[in-house]
């Protein structure tokens, strides 16, 4: 059974104030999430007991490091259902991973007058490895629209995903409305026009199950740091022969097969596209994180986000002068963005923070969205599986103070 | 009702901002925004015949913190000549404003300054070199 | 005074045993290095108590991480006398520095019949990045060759360097042969040409003082897991005039100015080269690196390594059958790699292995130096701060075992 | 002398290996390095009338353990149909060669049985399909 307060036991950053006699409420979990100990003591185990360098190494803290690193593949592939587990590649963050398939798959794959369809509610990071691309190749953006209420206008797609559509790259779920798109239509309406599908899961795989063999998606990305795993690492998943038939992106060691002065021949998935020493630490304390979730239940996380999203929105509805952005909590994850009439929503955060309140405010890296909700920025609480209907209310009597402290 | 950063001084100046408004004709008028933030100021600025801030007037939006500095700065550079405009340091803003900022918040109060300068780099005047940036 | 069992009491793994009764002698740290243990408690005291995402976050956690992060660039910049720290471009690691450089500077820069000037003893990472960049813009890659001591063969140097010569890349110190190569004489040279000088200080950072400012180098890469510094971050250094005039190489959250659905524009350094999450404990970590180093002095961490490769090198050339590669201590660091005649590199490491004995065999991602000296392989030791005479002696001895067990 | 991985038939295969050599004329023959080790392997095979190994030697230079395998291997294939040398799996080779190896160096020891499956693959047959690789 999932009872918060054990899993908040796990979380030691939950247990400080952030000054004397105020505890630390944390609603930005959207941003980054909080890592449990099991995640943290991994890596310091790693550091103090078995670190060395991978890969060919033949001594013994080169193949139990070897071992934990690629043992943490397995559990990624494992968790997001991969076929196999050198179709998971690791890379710094969602970010990279994009870029990594708008470099590699995109250089290769996109010429002039081609088209790429993404939504205007995406994240920067599924926005400007775009356009650099189109730039340099002479290929057009078109921008599937949302609704005012923050889901995508399904009826748009057929004009937007043509014969000249090669990509269609969209988020599974808004990190601003919290909305979660449906991921079957938009990858099989791709396929439908001969497009590929890239799915930015970076909000999705931390707080819903995902499956990519049951999407049938290209390509997704997402970041460890977002699922109660460290900074620095993230993941690229890829149908096999998209993979397979991609030149490398960047060079160095353990990428190649044979380098000579004359050129070089590449290594086997994954290591193709993983040059350099890779993020050992950071990818054992991934694998740990995906066990940390699936001892939890993907199903379990989400529900109780859902818990929390809906008494949030409707607390937050009760405030005088909020508007909540994005969609019902049925349609949306654990994300409530909003803004108060009369108070910049810096400064909302700022008088949250005086109280341990930590929320995010400004534009959230979706900077196309707020200019289409011509607001400049917004404030945004998110949840996950340790947030508490308490904190809630703390939110919601903080936003209280801050109407009284700016007399509104 | 207390706040560290929100004292009833910045608050006031946010719901009752001084020297807003425009200025037409101006002698220099500069625009610029934190697309960061989303805050946005706009100084325009009239020099008398010994190049003295004779008049200052701003308009913009944002957070209070941007909007109460803009008010705070456009009060206080009055008088000034141009070369004094161009020497006015970050400190001294940020001591006007009195609160203790936080570096995300420190361009928020910044950006008035930010304006002033870049406006004020832009009327010539012999021998005149780039200004600090930000 | 610098004192290695002092040393070694930081550093914990240096305390176990890999079976019960043999400890751990850890010679391949040229693959990457031990960490002390103020570097894994700066990042567990990070995840434990201010971990949340950096950069224009309002609350209390995320000011604390942001101040650590962009501190930890400052002391980086000051470690190795960058003019400003926004000169300080945090990547994985060094092979993604040097990949960076080629992608945006070279794909600016670099047209048909240029020609790039590598040497031939470059690290696979100083190799591909470039091969890759010339063979999509055809140009040219010439290659300084090595003497058969290991030193470069600067003699070769004028023919080479020709005004078609847009760019000079080559290692601070061959990771094979420890070559501690003349970096002021090759940038220098470069300028002369008209060219840019890359240094991948990868082997160099680590283990001697390096001043960019007096090197007068253009780029200069390395990696943190090879300096006490955790995985997963590295470092681009890079001339602020050439850094100014690139464009962005990963497009993404934070690396933008501002974003719409027709164009971005970007953010200052060093931002512009940083999109995305960064590895912000590892960056942490790093700098915590940096200040060990630091304390414990540049110059005293080379003096205890040359006593120990002096020592090594005179010990192993009494072994019969050794072959050293490369030139004498004088102009090498802590690197000695050799051949044993008659037993292949992977039969010696797995031998040491059974002893506890950790070296590297293998290419050691340097194919064409490997290919030139005609061996298809070659067993290193390699050495740090916290090596001991006693550790080589052991490996001495490992020696004179493997050559028992293959009756030689 | 003791090595709990270089027992002494290790070593005397090492040093004395079997099979050794060439075959000329051969049915096929086949060679692949593992290029991250610098080991090599390429063996000659020669078939009866009934596609059984008639005959088989080997080249190669590498490692004790890749050396030992091919020794190994080219015994215990000879007068196997073409079809069970396709079936040869990876656990029987590890076990002929009968000590404990890392994950690194398994390749090595799997280098030969590469080679002789990318052979005898490579000899043409009714209804064949790609086999498993590496
Ligand atoms: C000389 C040299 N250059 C580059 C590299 C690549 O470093 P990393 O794998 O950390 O990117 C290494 C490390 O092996 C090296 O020794
Ligand atoms: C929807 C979405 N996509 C992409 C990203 C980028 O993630 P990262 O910064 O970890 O690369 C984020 C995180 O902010 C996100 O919310």
């Amino acid at each position: 059974m999932f009872d918060v307060m054990t899993v908040r036991a796990d979380f030691p950053i939950l247990e400080r104030e952030t000054r004397p006699g105020v505890p630390l409420v944390y609603l930005d979990s959207a941003a980054s999430s909080q890592k449990p100990y099991q995640v943290i003591e991994a890596m310091d185990d790693y550091y103090r007991r078995y670190h060395s360098n991978v890969h060919r190494g033949i001594h013994e803290l080169s193949e139990a490091a070897t071992f934990a690193y690629e043992g943490a593949r397995v559990r990624v592939a494992r968790f997001i259902n991969a076929p196999e587990s050198d179709q998971v590649i690791y890379v710094r963050n969602a970010t990279e991973g994009i870029n990594l398939v708008a470099y590699s798959w995109g250089r290769s794959n996109i010429g002039a007058g081609d088209e790429i369809l993404l939504t205007e509610m995406e994240h920067h990071a599924n926005l400007v490895p775009w356009q650099i691309l189109a730039e340099e190749k002479g290929a057009t953006i078109r921008y599937l629209p949302f609704n005012e209420n923050g889901t995508l206008d399904l009826a748009a797609l057929p004009a937007l995903l043509t014969e000249r559509t090669k990509v269609f790259s969209f988020t599974a779920m808004s990190n601003v409305f919290g909305t979660v798109t449906p991921l079957r239509t938009l990858i099989d309406a791709a396929h439908s026009a001969g497009a590929i599908a890239v799915v930015d899961a970076a909000q999705c795989v931390a707080h819903l199950p995902v499956d990519v063999q049951e999407l049938n998606c290209d390509f997704l990305v997402f970041s460890g740091h977002k699922m109660c795993g460290p900074t620095g690492i993230g993941i690229l998943y890829g149908r096999r022969s998209l993979l397979e038939a991609m030149p490398p992106f960047l060079g160095g060691g353990d990428m190649i097969r044979r380098v000579t002065l004359e050129g070089s021949s590449w290594n086997d998935l994954p290591w193709k596209f993983e040059a350099g020493t890779p993020s050992i630490a950071d990818a054992i304390g991934l694998g740990v994180a995906v066990d940390y979730l699936t001892g939890l239940g993907m199903e379990a996380v989400h529900e109780h986000e859902q818990f929390i999203v809906n008494y949030a929105l409707e607390a937050l509805s009760e405030v005088e002068g909020v508007r909540l952005l994005g969609p019902p909590a049925t349609q949306r994850g654990g994300v409530a963005a909003f803004t108060l009439s009369g108070i910049h929503p810096h400064d909302i955060a700022q008088i949250l923070d005086e109280e341990g309140i930590a929320i995010r405010a400004g534009h959230h890296c979706a900077m196309p969205l707020h200019q289409k909700l011509q607001i400049p920025a917004s404030a945004r609480a998110s949840f996950y599986m340790y947030t508490t209907i308490e904190e809630v209310d703390k939110l919601v009597e903080g936003l209280a103070r801050t109407k009284r402290i700016f007399r509104t | 009702m207390s706040s560290d950063l929100y004292r009833e001084q910045i608050i006031d100046l946010y719901e009752n901002p001084l020297n807003f408004g425009e200025l037409d004709p101006c002698d220099f008028s500069y625009e610029e925004d934190n697309p960061l933030c989303g805050d946005v100021v706009r100084l325009d600025v009239r020099l008398d015949s010994n190049r003295r801030i004779a008049d200052v007037r701003w308009r913009g939006e944002g957070c209070a913190i941007s909007q109460a500095s803009a008010s705070l700065l456009t009060e206080e550079i009055k008088g000034m000549t141009l070369e004094e405009v161009k020497a006015f340091s970050k400190e001294r803003l940020l001591e006007l404003i009195g609160v203790p900022l936080s570096m995300a918040r420190v361009k928020c109060a910044l950006l008035s300054l930010k304006v002033l300068k870049a406006g004020a780099y832009g009327i010539p005047s012999p021998g005149e070199m780039r200004g600090e940036d930000d």
